[in-house]
């Protein structure tokens, strides 16, 4: 266990799996994008109530329920950086937080705009996952915006790692307490996110490629990033002036 | 294959019926997502190495001239 | 033997805890400004809503709850700013971790000095605050009681995004920033809690509720804090 | 950069030593500041480190006290590492770095009733008189941002007077120090280590110091 | 030989002028917080008024001016904070007052810098939140250029308030006690330009007003603060 | 507490003298800290102000420069009161006092370009060539937080260098310098009264400077 930890632990044996891997996976991504989208926009049939609309929710959909998984990663790095002190972990959140927040704010925006038609409002206060995902990005940007403040890498790290684990709870209690919250206002809400969905297989099946297709994305994007950590952060060891001067 | 294509025309491709103009801004986002995920981290890559063989480069000289 | 060294060292612990609650009251108390600040602070918010939305008194006893929640919230988020701040500035902070007692509880002492200082007076000038909104008097009494189990929970949470910010030149915002979603909940139980007295239902559910929070806040929140805070001196 | 080492051992931790680290690693910002640092200080020893700006001497101060973990190497309290004993390290150590830990808006003795009772019991006229021999009779109930710089420095040197602890980390304590306050200190120094206690300190001056020992960084 | 001389100086003035104003623009864009913050701010406390108060969108609507303009106000005062405050503590503020060049023009400088870096980005997000809130479009307009004449006159208003805390070792809160009282013309005349451009009545006549306003603070406000610069460091 | 009182003349202004002092007093929290305090000082000159901790030395130098107007007396500057000329005396007059006047998240470059610049025009080589003589090559490009305490002490010594004021005011100016930073500072003053202007400056230091006038408070 603690072997194989120290080994993830290295940088550069990340680096080097990492460069053999990616090829594959923007293959896969390259191909599970596609074909979503050109399933998406090509294939998906009209629904019967909103028409063409349904291709704005496999995107929404795609990329909400990916867009949940970044405060996990978060904390499980923060974790692992304040009780390992493992660099790649804190490497991986700080990372993550920038695309997380990209995540979601791509999930808001595609959500308003398909609110705007089948809502006919961009916005929406009663519905408890449009507020749990305001706060999520809030959150992430303070994360990003503490670990831009903090000059110090260390400090950063670890802080950062504080504010994950930390940030993980508050996002679980945010999404239960806004939804109670909703379910006891009573507030005249014009839809509840699974009220009439679109339906039939095709719909379905498009949606699973493009989960698929985004967290495929979210790996590359984040192993790309990390790769170009590695590089900045491990500029002075023999392995990376190597590959410098190779380049 | 063809068959199962639910547009008739090209304009009606792009029409949308009717919620062209937002389907396809939805459709620009994500590319724009995309794009700006994966492009700007391959070009910081080239400018990091760019810039650390620079700095190595500097490093030799200074090293081979003492 | 062993048991006398524990308690020897168990009572200097108290004294310790003892110690750094007083100093901290004795300095809000020579700054007066740390006692009367958040409270005036708070009325003044408070007062610019007639002003900024509407003095009629059927919206506002509407929004009066809501009102009262916000500026307390906003109240008790500045005035944690100084909660370690001038410690940090001054070097005392660095005596504070060097105190061979466990930081959670010095840590705890400080939170429970910020918060009779910054938190109480809010609560008990509150009343006063919602008759000028007019709150319907049923709901009086719940709100002074969410408020009593609300401000120890969000002094608890500030202090860790107070803790983390320490060293940082830019102060306030960025932890407004970190303190503010986090306090999100917290509001929402406060709020419905006086809504259902309004509306002549039972608030014990959600008093409840932030009672527990309250009980997870004391004993994990100094913990994160005092985490923190070794970060920040480092 | 290289660093000297003082002419205690090098290899194993002294077990008789009080304080001593081996093969201490340390670097900010991609220079290093010093490796391979060893040193041990003994009971009845005053230790001055010395080096030129920026070489270090803060943040080794720093990380012998445990305030500062971006190391690498083991630092031995009684022979034993300190992270399994902070708790006893922390009751017989002394710190005073370049930021003094002397509240603005407190008085002096209110400072030190707290900073004192953070280790140990103690009562008025033991403060009192710490006061009155560092040059502050009269000035005990004045509020500390009415005091001067060199003023405020002896606040916290009261503490040395008034403290029990084994142990003085004390990071340049002579700045902005007159005259008499360096002598003062010095002879607070001496009666330390000569007490069986152990003093490690940062200064740029030349110390009066029979038996001194110097570590030299950078 | 006079008039070339004060052309030198002159010249000098607006050099010293510009690199005031760039060099604390300098520090905002290396903290990034002083810019990101407010602005993050403006936005977190605009939605807790939802949770706070009630999603419904019809009650919204009817606050939404106000809850705008009030979180302008806060956001703008808190950020007031950063304003002289580091420089007093490092020392710069010093070297400021002792420049041979009109005070009056450094505070401007200042006071330029830090509207760009806190106003400018709160009043261009504005129509945004305008929108959450449900703001009835037909005030969006008036909304921002009350907002863009507002946000300035806050800006030079606080700078008094911080310039004469400077020293003070509790931050935030005495500031804000003193500007929110001061703010509050200019929240009247806020909220009531964008009322009256929801009753579809003109909203010029208060725009001018707060131009006038503007004016004046222009032309006296950095003067008292260069005259509580002058107290607080002394 | 009595003052001393220095050599120079007593009764009227030295029009020649650059900067003097007529009478000055000063007292805070009814402690007078100065009276019937008289002084000049000349070009070529440099006048150390000594006097133990708490003697007014730091309130002397604020006063001067205008920083603080507490007091009762007059001050000369080219033997017209300071209050009547204030933009030239500001213009030709470069202080440091105890806080250095640096900013910490700006780098030394970016600090001394503002801070010249409010008295002069400079440019960018100046800065360097300042920054490097006292001994800060290699970090004219990281942020001063990251300086240590006699770096930034440093930082704000370049600005002696770079400036072209007559008069320098500097409040113990050589704390947390090491040997070789307090040799280049002693050079430094010596060099500026050679070259016509004159310094005032406090320090605990015994200061290695031909020619040092002193005056003592306290
Ligand atoms: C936690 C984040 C979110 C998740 C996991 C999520 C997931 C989903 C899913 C699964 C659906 C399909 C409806 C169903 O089949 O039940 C959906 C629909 C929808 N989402 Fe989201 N969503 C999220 C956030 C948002 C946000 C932030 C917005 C708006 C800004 C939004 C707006 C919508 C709308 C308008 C629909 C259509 C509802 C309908 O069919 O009536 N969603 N979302
Ligand atoms: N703000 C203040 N309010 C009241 N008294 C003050 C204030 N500042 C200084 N004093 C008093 O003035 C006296 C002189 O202070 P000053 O800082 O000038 O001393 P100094 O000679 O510079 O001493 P040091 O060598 O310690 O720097 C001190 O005794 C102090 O108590
Ligand atoms: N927070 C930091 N981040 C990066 N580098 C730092 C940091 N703090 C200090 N350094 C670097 O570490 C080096 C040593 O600093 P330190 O404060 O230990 O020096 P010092 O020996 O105490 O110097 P002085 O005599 O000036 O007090 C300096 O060169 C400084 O640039
Ligand atoms: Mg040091
Ligand atoms: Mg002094």
């Amino acid at each position: 266990m603690w072997l194989w930890f120290s080994k993830l632990g290295s940088p550069k044996w990340f680096y080097e799996l990492s460069g053999r891997w990616l090829p594959w996976l923007i293959a896969a991504m390259t191909i599970f994008i596609t074909v979503g989208v050109i399933w998406g926009l090509l294939y998906l049939p009209p629904d019967y109530q909103q028409g063409y609309t349904s291709r704005i929710l496999i995107v929404h959909v795609a990329v909400a329920g990916t867009s949940l998984a970044f405060f996990p990663l978060m904390a499980v790095a923060g974790v692992i950086t304040m009780v390992w002190r493992m660099k790649l972990a804190d490497m991986v959140a700080k990372m993550a937080a920038p695309i997380g927040a990209w995540f979601s704010f791509l999930t808001l925006a595609t959500g308003s705009i398909w609110g705007s038609i089948s809502w006919g409002t961009w916005w929406e206060w009663t519905d408890a996952r449009l507020v749990t995902m305001l706060f999520q990005l809030f959150l992430l940007l303070g994360v990003i915006s503490l670990r831009s403040a903090l000059e110090d890498q260390d400090k950063a790290a670890k802080a950062c790692a504080l504010l994950s684990i930390v940030g993980l709870i508050n996002v679980v209690v945010i999404k239960y307490s806004v939804e109670w919250w909703n379910v006891l206002h009573q507030v005249a809400s014009p839809v509840s996110l699974s009220a009439d969905s679109p339906n039939g297989p095709q719909f379905w099946i498009a949606i699973a490629i493009m989960i698929v297709a985004m967290y495929l994305f979210l790996s590359v994007s984040l192993i790309l990033a990390t790769r170009n950590e590695i590089l900045q952060r491990e500029r002075r060891s023999q392995w990376v002036q190597d590959l410098v001067r190779q380049s | 294959m063809l068959e199962a294509i639910q547009f008739s025309s090209f304009s009606e491709f792009i029409h949308m019926g009717g919620y062209g103009f937002k389907i396809w801004s939805v459709y620009g986002l994500f590319a724009i997502f995309i794009a700006a995920n994966l492009l700007l981290p391959m070009r910081k890559r080239k400018q990091i190495l760019r810039e650390q063989k620079r700095r190595l480069t500097i490093n030799d000289e200074i090293s081979r001239n003492i | 033997m062993t048991i006398e060294q524990s308690t020897i060292k168990q009572t200097t612990m108290a004294a310790a805890f003892i110690a750094t609650l007083k100093r901290d009251l004795l300095i809000s108390f020579k700054k007066k400004n740390d006692v009367v600040n958040p409270f005036m602070f708070f009325v003044i918010v408070v007062s610019l809503f007639p002003i900024g939305i509407s003095p009629d008194s059927d919206r506002l006893s509407e929004i009066a709850a809501g009102v009262i929640w916000i500026s307390v919230l906003l109240a008790s988020m500045l005035s944690m700013d100084n909660l370690y701040r001038s410690d940090y500035e001054d070097g005392s902070l660095e005596q504070l971790l060097l105190s061979p007692h466990p930081l959670f509880f010095m840590v705890l002492a400080k939170n429970l000095s910020h918060w009779l200082v910054s938190g109480l007076p809010v609560v008990l000038i509150s009343p006063l605050l919602a008759y000028m909104l007019n709150l319907p008097q049923a709901a009086y009494f719940t709100l002074i009681c969410s408020l009593l189990i609300g401000t120890p929970i969000m002094s608890l949470v500030g202090s860790i995004a107070v803790a983390l910010t320490v060293g940082l030149g830019s102060r306030g915002l960025i932890l407004a920033v970190i303190t503010l979603p986090m306090s999100v909940p917290v509001l929402i139980f406060g709020t419905l809690s006086v809504q259902a007295s309004l509306n002549n239902t039972s608030p014990a559910g959600y008093l409840a509720l932030m009672l527990a929070m309250l009980a997870v806040a004391v004993s994990l929140a100094p913990l994160a804090s005092a985490t923190a805070l070794r970060i920040s001196v480092n | 950069m290289s660093s000297a080492i003082s002419e205690s051992l090098r290899d194993e931790p002294n077990s008789q030593a009080m304080l001593s680290a081996q093969n201490l690693f340390c670097e900010r910002d991609e220079r290093v500041l010093f490796s391979e640092l060893n040193f041990a200080l003994d009971k009845g020893q005053v230790l001055q480190v010395q080096g030129s700006n920026g070489s270090g001497k803060t943040t080794l101060m720093r990380i012998l006290c445990g305030l500062n973990d971006s190391y690498e190497g083991s630092i031995y309290w009684h022979g034993e590492k300190i992270e399994r004993q902070t708790e006893s390290f922390f009751a017989s150590l002394l710190y005073i770095g370049h930021r003094a830990g002397v509240s603005k808006v407190l008085t002096p003795i209110e400072n030190l009733r707290w900073s004192c009772s953070l280790k140990q019991q103690i009562d008025d006229e033991q403060i009192l008189s710490a006061l009155a021999e560092v040059g502050l009779r009269g000035f005990e109930e004045s509020p500390c941002y009415t005091l001067s710089a060199g003023q405020q420095q002896r606040v916290s040197l009261a503490r040395l007077l008034a403290s029990p602890a084994q142990l003085w980390v004390l990071d340049e304590p002579f700045t902005t120090l007159d005259r008499t306050g360096v002598a003062l200190l010095e002879k607070m120094l001496q009666t330390q280590a000569a007490s069986g206690g152990a003093v490690l300190v940062t200064t740029h001056h030349k110390l009066d110091i029979p038996a001194l020992n110097i570590l030299s960084l950078g």
